[in-house]
């Protein structure tokens, strides 16, 4: 067992860090929320540095980089609650290299934002679209066939909970051969597929959550250690510090978890996509509890807009319900193992 | 025992629920939720027209003279609807307050034109660095011949910005223990050295910080003695001690309960489970606001029942909030107010509104301690 | 409304509370785990005390008592966790009176223990009667009739968690007309008759849990302020002091659910079947938590069968499960509400 | 990164469940549950036979050699399958700190004896008024000459009716602070002053409390310095620090999966959801013990990963032990051994067992102490 990143591995976490503490400030993710939650100059860099073409196998012109690599990461994304998608974008990314479709070299050239559909068309709508507000272009599976559709004309965005880029996607009209849209696959290929990218989802936006969660429990540790009640430091008493410690030890296994999953699916392992489930209820589950601790021990402050954890919280529950709940995921993990 | 309220409670119930209907439009409830303020002149000339307004007071002191039940059934409808009523009733529980401890001129110029809803009043107790710890106020209120000179800040001071006076907490004294120090005045928040800061919270509600830059103040807007000012708090923070959420956790409920018949999930054993499971701590939460109601009504000195009734209404509609967001699914995340929402959003915004709840009047660890040390004996 | 008992209520309790300390001690308590649970003598005195006969209509000979007035007599019951099946006699002998079989003489009369299955049997079998092992005969509903029958060389009794007279009833050769057994009701009054039953066993549990948890409240109250740790009594740590206060509060609130539920089902009030499922529920869930951390602050001492914390624990959570979870309870009742 | 033990170490895993398999039949397994002792002459033999006994210990010491991932894996192995070991574990912890603080003889002779299977040793630390504050231990060592007379009395001491010896914490002085007056001792269990008194637990298990009347000891018997009890103690505790109980929470999980697919109910929603969140805390539990052997491998020392791992393993475990007991439902009530109990009732056991595991090893209560002062920074 290993537990050491390699030193590229600590290499792109601290390049990575660097970029978010100089461009992705709360002060950029606040004023990114007017705008669809979505900063373009962030996007620029992230996409300068290869964080999308990373995701895409060298053989199609990427940078051939693991999961566990992608996992890191957008750990330091989700420590950022960065306003950019840039795991649906890693995501989607992944299907079209897998698929081997064309459009896959405009991903890596950063030319289009494409995102994926985590569920499946219902009535020729796709709700609830993560980055469908943003994108150029979303891969949706609809009805049996999964399908790339430029989204111009297509959404309607809505104003939420974690201000994220959300669209529903209306397949309204679409035709395989017609314009703007274009069948990736068909079949049982197409379910598989979207299956797939399901997994890759849940395990990197379990990275994600462990970052978020990591800071949240950051800034409520340090305010109460600074914060002083009754003539002491408010994490000196036992109600304040016991959930914490508990978040702490809960954020540490999500952590590994995590990683694991991303390794698991590398290296082909059978539990790789249980281990996904797994992982994104763990850290969603985590990352919800120390948000909302976080804030309450601030007092009134943590209710404050001015502050920034109430950023962490919203984010917390809104990317842990944008696929579904965690104990959702937990279902899909152990009907996996149990073979149901 | 008789679990019903009786059937004049259950009749000005009803009534409540037909003006609110009739008050209460989208339109005006978008209106209130845009404007940061629970605030409304609607509101508060209908209250006062059904002689609602302040009505546990009695007739003769310009009240409704409703009984303790009366008065927790409009208490019920007015937090199950969110009525526009944070101005109103903080300002009439200062009004209590100045009855009990004010100047002549308080008692009969400004108490009558708070009931009439002409004047607002806002609670200037806590401070940026005091929270649970009220008692540990800084705001310094310096004696200069018949006027105090008052210099500090005030937070959380909501609907300041549209208030008349502020209830202001001030130390008067560094040289005795902290609770000994305190004196409270009445203060016009139209004096030039008081800056009023607008402060936006995650529920949407705007509140305030206050910051008083030498205020000059008349002795006559001294309120009860001097050094006396914890004595004029706890005994006018008494009605916080019953606050209850109950109201808030039933109406997220409706709206779970109407969202699950409308998508035909109300089948479904897991949706039955955590409705079922909120529903119960409804009940209980209910029951346990009723019960000050009924100790004060059978004349039974109150102990920790009122934190009881507060922690466990706020912790359990926080709990439901959580749980009934999640079964609601991706929807859910849809604001309130947007079209596209689900019951117009209302369930994502009492999920935000759900976490100020365990933490003003009192905050869920300050109840608990009380309860520990005073319900069951335990020690300090 | 009006939360005061009667002063005939009062008396009842002063009685109870009287015999219970005298006759169920937890001496007795732990002397009658060898024995299934059962202690003869103190049954004895309960159905000589009339507390089976209350539970009668008085045109059937019994005492007419309301269902609040056994809501109160076994939250007595529950704060001694009483060795003996009270609650199931109690409710067996609501079910002959509402069906009027001459049995209730019987059971009035103390002559004959009745209890109740509270699931229909399945294969000829009703798994985990409550009362099974000791009890005279048994009401189960079986191939859609509600069968009275002889339990002499019919049970199989088992080991269980919180020792109670458990027993699996075996209904094979069972015939209608045949010796020890006799059919009380049939087709869809058989079913709604049983279900009426149950409501009127969750109602009464959960009155009992109420009591049980109030006393392992005390228990384990006087425990943390007696007992010192780092030179302070452990009651003064919010760690240990909180989770106490929360379930005082749960308790209190429990115990007017319960007390509600058994007054909405004499005023035959609408929701009084909802209102016992939530009422069950609700009072295992804090009987569950506060039997859980009064042991748990035990240290130790919570541990070893010599305290008598373990004697609530275990008996909390075997009363919770001879029904099943609180959390089917919250189903039962949601359905009714929902309508569905 | 990698999350693969390695070969040797899963060919180690392999050989350990097939001696554990041979060794616990049904009526073994049956027996040792009833005696209520963790100890059998089998798999002390069966342990030493494979040289997995003392696995940790260097060759030249009489140990096995292991290194720190495959004694980690011995370990899972042993709680999984709940195999006899307590006795066997707690002598080779107490033959740790004889070899660092004991005498000539200690080392010479009772350590191998321990590692042969011959000598049982007991923890003497609590007493019956000190739990989690082990330095404050009120049994009182009185020198008188070169020897020291005894008295006081020590609880939750397991196996001490099967012991030969007593590693006993004592108070030698009371004029200093309360960490400086602990002296450690080698108590022979035969001693006629001592008296052992059967206690027994929820999850059926015999421990003792140990009563020391006069017990007269050669200063020979003595551990360490005179006064410096606190050192030699601390120094021996930290295999405690990584316990963990991610083994029982795998077995319990092993238990459920097999009764739902026995049962068909695999395929239920709330079935999967409460198997699925209950695995994902089985595997984290189970990382973050391996955490602390992939440190002592890579030579990080660790602050409060051991404390992690002991906190989130023994509350895991608890939770996933209730729910599931529930989930299975009113037969799950049928006790460990009971005939018509599902797989054996071994998940009625297990639901008893957990009680204890955030109890010993220091509570949950000092684990989340010691994580939030010298993990997270927070003040005392």
């Amino acid at each position: 067992m290993d537990l050491q990143l390699s030193a590229e591995q600590e290499q792109l976490v601290a390049a990575l860090a660097g970029l978010y503490s100089k461009h992705a400030s709360s002060e950029a993710v606040r004023k990114a929320e007017s705008s669809d939650g979505f900063d373009p100059a962030l996007w620029g860099r992230l996409t300068e540095m290869g964080l999308v073409a990373m995701a895409v196998g060298e053989a199609n012109g990427g940078w051939g980089a693991t999961t566990l690599d992608l996992a890191l990461a957008v750990e330091q994304h989700g420590r950022a609650v960065g306003p950019a998608p840039l795991v649906e974008a890693q995501v989607a990314a992944r299907l079209l290299d897998r698929l081997g479709d064309p459009a896959v070299s405009e991903v890596v050239s950063g030319e289009r934002m494409i995102t994926v559909a985590l569920h499946p068309a219902v009535d020729g709508t796709a709700r609830g679209v993560p980055a469908g507000a943003v994108a150029d272009a979303a891969i949706v599976l609809h009805e049996g066939a999964l399908v790339l559709v430029d989204l111009d004309g297509r959404r309607q965005t809505f104003e939420n909970l974690g201000s994220l880029p959300l669209a529903d996607i209306s397949l309204h009209g679409v035709s395989p051969d017609g314009p703007g849209a274009r069948v990736l696959a068909a079949g049982p290929d197409a379910g598989a597929a979207l299956e797939r990218a399901t997994d890759d989802w849940l395990c990197l936006t379990a990275a994600s959550l462990v970052g978020l969660g990591a800071r949240a429990l950051e800034i409520g540790v340090d305010y109460v250690k600074e914060r002083h009640a009754f003539g002491v430091p408010i994490g000196s008493f036992q109600a304040v510090a016991h959930p914490l410690a508990d978040s702490a030890t809960a954020l540490d296994g999500a952590r590994f978890l995590a990683l694991e999953a991303a390794w698991a699916a590398d290296e082909d392992i059978d539990r790789a996509a249980e281990l996904a489930g797994m992982a994104f209820g763990f850290a969603g589950d985590a990352a919800r509890a120390v948000t909302a601790q976080a804030l309450h021990v601030h007092g009134g402050y943590g209710f404050m807009m001015e502050y920034d954890i109430q950023l962490y919280w919203r984010r917390a529950r809104a990317w842990t319900n944008v696929w579904g709940e965690p104990s959702l995921a937990y279902r899909r993990a152990a009907a996996m193992r149990l073979g149901a | 025992m008789d679990f019903r309220l009786g059937d004049e409670a259950e009749q000005l119930r009803h009534d409540i629920q037909l003006f609110l209907d009739d008050l209460l439009t989208d339109d005006v409830e978008a209106e209130i939720y845009r404007s940061g303020v629970s605030h409304h002149p609607g509101y508060v000339s209908g209250m006062i027209e059904h002689g609602w307004f302040a009505g546990n007071w009695s007739k003769e002191l310009g009240g409704a003279g409703l009984d303790p039940t009366s008065q927790m059934v409009v208490q019920e409808e007015l937090g199950r609807r969110e009525a526009p009523m944070n101005a109103s009733s903080v300002s009439t529980m200062v009004a209590k307050a100045l009855r009990a401890h004010g100047t002549d001129q308080m008692r009969s110029e400004i108490v009558p034109s708070i009931l009439r809803g002409e004047t607002i009043c806002v609670l200037g107790f806590t401070e940026p660095e005091c929270g649970s710890d009220v008692a540990n106020a800084q705001t310094r209120a310096v004696r200069d011949g018949d006027h105090w000179v008052i210099n500090g800040s005030k937070m959380f001071t909501t609907n300041a910005h549209i208030g008349d006076y502020v209830y202001l907490l001030t130390r008067s004294n560094v040289e005795v223990s902290k609770h000994r120090g305190l004196t409270t005045f009445l203060v016009p928040l139209d004096d030039p050295g008081i800056e009023v800061q607008a402060v936006y919270t995650l529920s949407g509600e705007r509140t305030n910080i206050v910051y008083l830059n030498d205020v000059r103040v008349a002795d006559a807007a001294r309120i009860g003695e001097v050094d006396g000012g914890w004595q004029v708090l706890t005994s006018s923070l008494v009605d916080e001690q019953s606050a209850s959420f109950a109201p808030w956790l039933i109406r997220l409920l409706e709206e779970v309960e109407a969202w699950a018949v409308e998508t035909g999930r109300h089948d479904d054993p897991d949706v039955q489970e955590r409705i079922g499971r909120a529903r119960a701590e409804a009940e209980v939460a209910l029951l346990l606001r009723r019960r000050c109601t009924w100790m004060d009504e059978a004349g039974i000195p109150r102990g920790i029942e009122g934190p009881m009734a507060k922690l466990f209404s706020s912790e359990s509609l926080t709990r439901a909030a959580q749980d009934l967001f999640d079964l609601v699914g991706p929807d859910a995340l849809r604001s309130f107010l947007d079209p596209t929402a689900p019951r117009a959003g209302r369930i994502e915004y009492l999920m935000r509104f759900s976490l100020g709840t365990t933490i003003y009047a009192g905050t869920s660890e300050v109840q608990r301690t009380m309860i520990a040390q005073r319900g069951l004996g335990l020690p300090r």
